[in-house]
């Protein structure tokens, strides 16, 4: 089992490494994951949506939906516990 | 000249149908037996039907729904098809009556599921009969293959269960070879449909379609050509209306026809002779008409040794079809028929010792002949029959098979079609012998199967004559007609 | 109007129908079933309405909060979703039905408003990644499929499956961090996350080192999912212990919607020719199917409980779906995707059946069966006519994907898939056949002759869906080309002519 | 492969740190035997993905996202951050149910050491 | 433990203030640092606190098994029904800006974003507490 683990863990390893040499370097302004979707959000959101802390903005409108995931998926957890645990009472 | 038709869906429909009802009504043994015999005589008149317009030039054509793109459910009755789908149905009227008179005497259990899987695999074998292409043909195949199951293993001993298995891991093995030639000649041709003279002609090479003629061929393993014949045998431990209808009858001849409407119809015989194909064919033949004969004689079990005779008397099929010939394609179609009809005799009265003595092995059967007469003389014109000899209509057979071996030059088959004749003689005439001219060991009381039974034994051998006076109607037109078209010789 | 939001209301609709049901059950838990059935039979009418919408006008698009695409989250339907949702929602409203009776053997009776509610919550799930268009909401609906299914694995009584669900958690948790690492690595060499929008963005940097690590990691992601041979480690025991209706639901819709997943990211965010060209991955993945489809068929032979080994089987047939796709022709996929409808038919049948031979008498071993052909007649023929499918005996559907994916890898020159899917055939016959043997031709034990001769016919409300699907797996075959219809408009639209 | 990674060090040292976090964290839950400790590998893992989103979206002179009175301001990317917030809410529901399973097992079994479990299950 | 006066009466006196700081977290979302998953799991977070100074039972009492079901439905049930009064309005899932307030439409946009976050506290303090609950032994039941 540990042998496993580590080549395993080995491999990842190095999927991961191979695939950084590729990434924009920390801290770069330049990313393409900042100049193209983030960058309407950073520039529009409080005209879209008068709310200044724009990872509101987003989370609450723009990616409203993924949040309504989000509060499905922890209300799943909440039953899911409740059913799995729950000695005594009624549900 | 096609014509749509619903006749040949018909023919098939009639038998699943009744299957249907035989399940509806499986807690009532009148009604539900009553559907079969029905049944079979309307598949019979519905099969019938189809011969005029077949005679006259038309081909009852039809093309359900497509199941595949470009590929349909079509169906057509042309004179080939109808020699085995005439065979099929007509025993199947005899077999009925037959099955339920012995399954009566027998105290069968199960008769529900027997007759509605009789009834299924009689549907699946005019589905092969009728089927216009390749996968149509196939999807019957591996219908009748799964319905014939239940049938083996009917006794439900653990003999009848291992020849059950052995029976499926052969048929259902040699259904993905059949499965991988249908793909590979549909991803060659983009098309399965059958055409005299093949389908196949300038797509792919000769290696290619060597390969392809042995899958077809390992798939055809219902033709039970050895080494792939073991199956047949054991599945000898069936009831015997099935040994005699489906092992000796449906089933196998599903594999010879297959065979033949492959050689005649998808690879073409143009093709098939100028690989050498034919040779490779007659060789395998020739070897199993030989060597199965051979272990015919060393069986005791009378079942097991008409087994063998079956598996011999198949390649006389195999054996015409591969002279390429138009004598040799006669005989092995109009061997189709007559086999059946000698064989299908020789197993009920097989099948009648059984069931009033249960003696099944030859070397007990000292004097029977003279307690059950009729039985016995009729046993006696099908053992008659299957070696060569008049007046019966196994002659005719091998008569067009020498002619056709002359025809293609090949004189060593004409030798093994007379050894194999002599070998015939040499494991049936014992049996004879010991039948009428032993004395029996102790006076037991036995006497003539019931009606049920005797009617349709003395039916089929008494038509096993009859086919030798008068070949013409309708086998031999029939035969003649699909001869001249696979030879060409008349444009369908 | 309604009928513009139909996409989102397919998903919201068990969303509400969840609560409700949690409410409902509070009042009286009679009421749970009856609301989930509801729902789900208003899902599968709402998802006919889309599948026939798409078929006649094309993808439909819809935006939530009536934002644009690349900003917004954005709803996509194509043939492809619309099939995989209907098939889904056939097999979901077949397993409520069949739930309702079979539940209450398995599971105290107050935990039942809370299964219905998971229920609810694993569709919701399962219908969210089918409609979406989005990778990262793609991942949060694949995490409520997840939750809802390991809660479901282990609602039962039998205290292994705690373990099973424990490993299932693991693996999934895995499976669900390797996919979440994939779409972080694709956002941050692109800056989106729309799947339209990274498929016209992405083939510029198809070279780069992070595409093609983001690329493994969905394909190791949703192998996991889609238990993949040597992953496929959590499937057997999560299968084996889980009630009978959860293991319908397990085998028909959550495995099939990690397939979809795979297909969406194979085919819509990556394209044909990156995943044949670019990346020999595929090869690899094409030899893992197929030890699957070989593995998983040699393992199901050594099996003593009919559950466990449906479950190999399970593994085996999913090979087929994951080699269809993999060998990415025309024909093959179209063959790998029909094998979705036709894998969730068939097993499905097979799972409800072996469900309602625990239910009759309390028989889980295949030894034990000997001889219930007699008292239990109609579930054993639909047992026998699932297991030709899955032999793949023609008419049968279970014929109808062989065939499209051995022509594909034929037409792709690939002999040696036409083999494996051939010899499979063999392999699964084997040990299905060992089963009907065992039905019909053998006599009862005698420790088992009392459960076996009280045994009948299971109650109509599982005999129905056992029987839908049981028709189902042979009138889809006759007329294959219904589906077909559907499947080879986005075959050729992603691949090109068939 | 040398000649990219040695910068890369440097430029790219918080996806270094991320990723031996998250080997870590799979090891853990791979190798350890104990469901607890599969469950902290599991977060251990997690954490680290998201440590890898969040770094993701850091700019150099950057501020948290939120509107500020200066226009020259440079704000970091938010998206990152919204997704992160989802997927921890999605870890902690995963751990959840993890645990509540974890119980369970110790309930059912009195043990929750992955060999024990086997060697019980073996005895049953 | 429970029996420790410091611990209780710190709690005491905590414990309100922690519950307002939630709030303003949950409702500041939008204009700083905070929003409801936030506030959510501070909220919760004062009831996990009474649970371990007063023990799990007596934590029951403040909050009930009902309420956290109650709650956590009702949180889910703001977001979807936002959701869906957006659909009756006319506008896709979600789509605040037709929502029919007097109001210019970012900051209707705003307000409903306000109104989710509300939702979404609510049902993350509801979950968070009642898995705090679930997965604690109660020393007085074992």
């Amino acid at each position: 089992m540990k042998l496993w683990a580590l080549v395993s863990v080995l491999l990842v390893g190095l999927l991961l490494l191979w695939a950084e040499g590729d990434i924009p370097s920390f801290g770069d302004a330049s990313a393409p994951s900042y100049n193209y979707v983030a960058d309407r959000y950073i520039t529009d959101a409080y005209n879209d949506t008068a709310t200044k802390n724009m990872v509101t903005a987003i989370l609450a409108d723009y990616r409203g939906y993924d949040t309504l995931g989000e509060l499905t998926v922890i209300f799943t957890a909440g039953v899911v516990v409740l059913l799995l645990l729950r000695r005594g009472g009624r549900l | 000249m096609d014509q749509t038709s619903v006749l040949p869906v018909l023919a098939i429909c009639i038998p699943a149908v009744a299957a249907a009802l035989i399940l509806i009504f499986r807690n009532r043994p009148v009604i539900r037996e009553s559907w079969t015999i029905l049944a079979s005589f309307a598949t019979l008149a519905c099969v019938l039907s189809m011969l005029p317009l077949v005679f006259s030039g038309t081909e009852p054509y039809a093309a359900l729904f497509p199941i595949l793109p470009g590929l349909s459910l079509s169906f057509r009755a042309d004179a080939f098809a109808l020699i085995f789908a005439l065979t099929s149905s007509g025993l199947w009227v005899m077999n009925s009556f037959y099955s339920i008179g012995y399954m009566r005497a027998h105290h069968g259990e199960n008769l529900a599921r027997y007759f509605f899987c009789f009834a299924v695999a009689i549907s699946a074998a005019l589905g092969v009969a009728f089927s216009a292409d390749l996968l149509t043909m196939f999807i019957f195949y591996e219908i009748l293959t799964l319905s014939t199951y239940p049938l083996v293993v009917h006794a439900e001993t653990e003999e009848a269960r291992m020849a059950g298995r052995k029976y499926l891991a052969y048929l259902l093995t040699a259904g993905i070879f059949f499965l991988l030639s249908v793909l590979i000649t549909y991803y060659l041709t983009g098309g399965t449909a059958f055409a005299a003279g093949g389908i196949l002609t300038g797509h792919g090479s000769a290696l290619l379609m060597t390969i392809l003629f042995i899958t077809f061929l390992i798939g055809f393993a219902k033709a039970a050509w050895i080494p792939l014949h073991s199956w047949l045998p054991s599945a000898m431990v069936a009831p015997t209306p099935v040994s005699a209808l489906l092992h000796a009858v449906a089933v196998v001849k599903a594999g010879v026809f297959g065979i033949a409407r492959v050689v005649f119809y998808v690879f073409g015989i143009d093709m098939v002779s100028a690989l050498g194909l034919g040779l490779l064919l007659a060789c395998i033949a020739s070897f199993t008409i030989i060597v199965a004969s051979m272990m015919a004689l060393t069986q005791d079990n009378l079942k097991k040794r008409l087994a063998y005779s079956t598996v011999s008397q198949l390649s006389y099929i195999l054996l015409g079809v591969a002279l390429l010939t138009p004598s040799g394609i006669i005989a092995a179609l109009i061997h189709i028929p007559f086999h059946a009809f000698m064989k299908i005799t020789l197993f009920f009265a097989a099948g009648s010792i059984i069931v009033m003595t249960g003696i099944e092995n030859i070397s007990e059967m000292k004097g029977i002949g003279r307690r059950m007469p009729i039985t016995m003389l009729m046993f006696a014109i099908g053992a008659i029959g299957v070696c060569g000899l008049p007046p019966v209509c196994g002659i005719i057979t091998k008569w067009y098979l020498a002619l056709g071996a002359i025809e293609a030059g090949q004189l060593v088959f004409l030798a093994v079609i007379l050894t194999s004749s002599i070998l015939n003689v040499l494991y049936f005439f014992p049996i004879i012998s010991t039948a009428f001219f032993e004395k029996p060991d102790a006076d037991t009381g036995i006497h003539e199967a019931p009606l049920f039974m005797l009617v349709p034994l003395t039916i089929t051998g008494i038509c096993s004559v009859l086919l030798f006076l008068f070949p013409d109607w309708p086998f031999l037109n029939l035969v003649t007609m699909a001869e001249s078209v696979i030879t060409g010789s008349v444009m369908p | 109007m309604i009928a513009d939001h139909l996409p989102v209301l397919v998903v919201v609709l068990p969303l509400v129908g969840a609560v409700a049901t949690l409410l409902a059950g509070w009042a009286d838990r009679r009421l749970c079933f009856p609301i989930a059935m509801a729902t789900t039979v208003i899902q599968f009418c709402i998802s006919l309405v889309l599948l026939s919408q798409v078929m006649q006008t094309g993808p439909l698009h819809y935006n939530l909060g009536n934002w644009l695409p690349p900003w917004g989250i954005e709803y996509v339907i194509d043939q492809l979703n619309g099939f995989v949702l209907a098939v889904i929602l056939f097999l979901c409203v077949l397993s409520c039905l069949y739930a309702n009776r079979s539940i209450l053997s398995e599971i105290d009776e107050k935990k039942i408003p809370a299964f219905y509610t998971v229920l609810l919550l694993l569709v919701t799930g399962v219908c969210g990644i089918a409609v979406t268009g989005d990778l990262f909401n793609l991942y949060v609906f694949l995490e409520i499929s997840s939750l809802a299914a390991y809660a479901l694995v282990a609602i039962g009584r039998e205290k292994r499956a705690l373990i099973s669900s424990f490993t299932y958690l693991v693996m999934g948790s895995v499976s669900a961090c390797f996919i979440l690492l994939g779409i972080g690595h694709l956002y941050i060499v692109t800056g989106t996350l729309n799947m339209a929008d990274l498929a016209r963005v992405l083939p510029p940097l198809y070279g780069s080192t992070v595409v093609q690590t983001a690329f493994i990691f969905f394909i190791i992601g949703l192998s996991i999912k889609t238990a993949l041979f040597p992953l496929h480690l959590w499937l057997p025991d999560a299968y084996r212990y889980s009630p009978s209706a959860v293991t319908v639901l397990l085998s028909t819709i959550v495995s099939k919607i990690g397939v979809y997943a795979l297909i969406r990211i194979l085919f819509s965010v990556f394209t044909p020719s990156f995943i044949i060209i670019d990346i020999p991955v595929m090869e690899v993945f094409c030899w893992l199917a197929a030890a699957a489809i070989i593995g998983g068929s040699v393992i199901a032979i050594a099996q003593t409980d009919l559950k466990r080994m449906l479950a190999y089987s399970s593994v085996s047939q999913m090979g087929y779906i994951l080699l269809g796709i993999g060998i990415a022709d025309s024909i093959a996929v179209t063959g790998g995707i029909l094998h979705i409808l036709n894998h969730a038919v068939m097993k499905g049948c097979l799972f409800m059946i072996a469900g309602a031979f625990i239910y009759t008498s309390g028989i889980r071993s295949i030894e034990d069966l000997r001889g219930i052909a007699r008292t239990m007649p109609l579930t054993a023929a639909a047992f026998v006519i699932a297991a030709a499918s899955m032999i793949g005996i023609p008419p049968t559907v279970g014929f109808m994907s062989k065939w499209f994916i051995a022509l594909g890898a034929l037409e792709s020159g690939q002999w040696i898939f036409v083999l494996v899917i051939l010899a499979s055939s063999l392999l699964t016959a084997v040990y299905f056949w060992k089963v009907i043997e065992y039905m019909y031709f053998r006599e009862p034990v005698p420790a088992c002759g009392e459960a076996i001769t009280s045994a009948r016919d299971p109650p109509a409300g599982m005999l129905a869906p056992i029987l839908v699907l049981a028709a189902a797996c042979v009138l889809f075959g006759i007329f294959v080309s219904i589906p077909l219809e559907i499947i080879v408009p986005f075959v050729t639209g992603i691949l090109g002519g068939t | 492969m040398i000649e990219t990674l040695v910068p890369g060090l440097f430029l790219r040292y918080n996806y270094y740190m991320a990723i031996i976090i998250m080997l870590i964290g799979l090891y853990a839950m791979i190798a350890k035997g104990n469901l607890m400790k599969k469950i902290i590998g599991l977060n251990i893992f997690q954490t680290a993905i998201f440590l890898f989103y969040i770094s993701s979206s850091d700019i150099i002179g950057g501020t948290a996202p939120i509107l500020t009175t200066d226009p020259a301001t440079v704000y970091v990317n938010p998206l990152p951050h919204v997704l992160i917030l989802t997927a921890i809410v999605v870890a902690v529901s995963t751990t959840a149910v993890g645990l509540a399973l974890a119980i369970r097992i110790y309930e059912a079994y009195g043990t929750i050491e992955e060999d024990e479990l086997i060697a019980l299950e073996a005895k049953e | 433990m429970k029996q420790d006066v410091v611990i209780r009466t710190v709690c005491r006196l905590v414990v309100p203030f922690i519950q307002l700081f939630a709030l303003y977290v949950i409702i500041h979302g939008a204009s700083s640092a905070g929003g409801g998953f936030q506030g959510g799991v501070i909220f919760a977070s004062a009831f996990i606190l009474i649970g371990i100074a007063f023990g799990v039972a007596d934590a029951r009492k403040r909050i009930s098994e009902k309420c956290t079901v109650l709650f956590s439905a009702c949180g889910l049930g703001i977001y979807a029904g936002i959701g869906i009064l957006c659909i009756v309005f006319g506008g896709n899932f979600l789509g605040y800006s037709f929502l029919p307030l007097p109001l210019p439409v970012p900051e209707i946009r705003g307000l409903a974003a306000e109104a989710v976050e509300i939702g979404i506290g609510i049902t993350v303090m509801a979950v968070m507490t009642s898995l705090f609950f679930d997965i604690a032994v109660d020393e007085e039941a074992v």
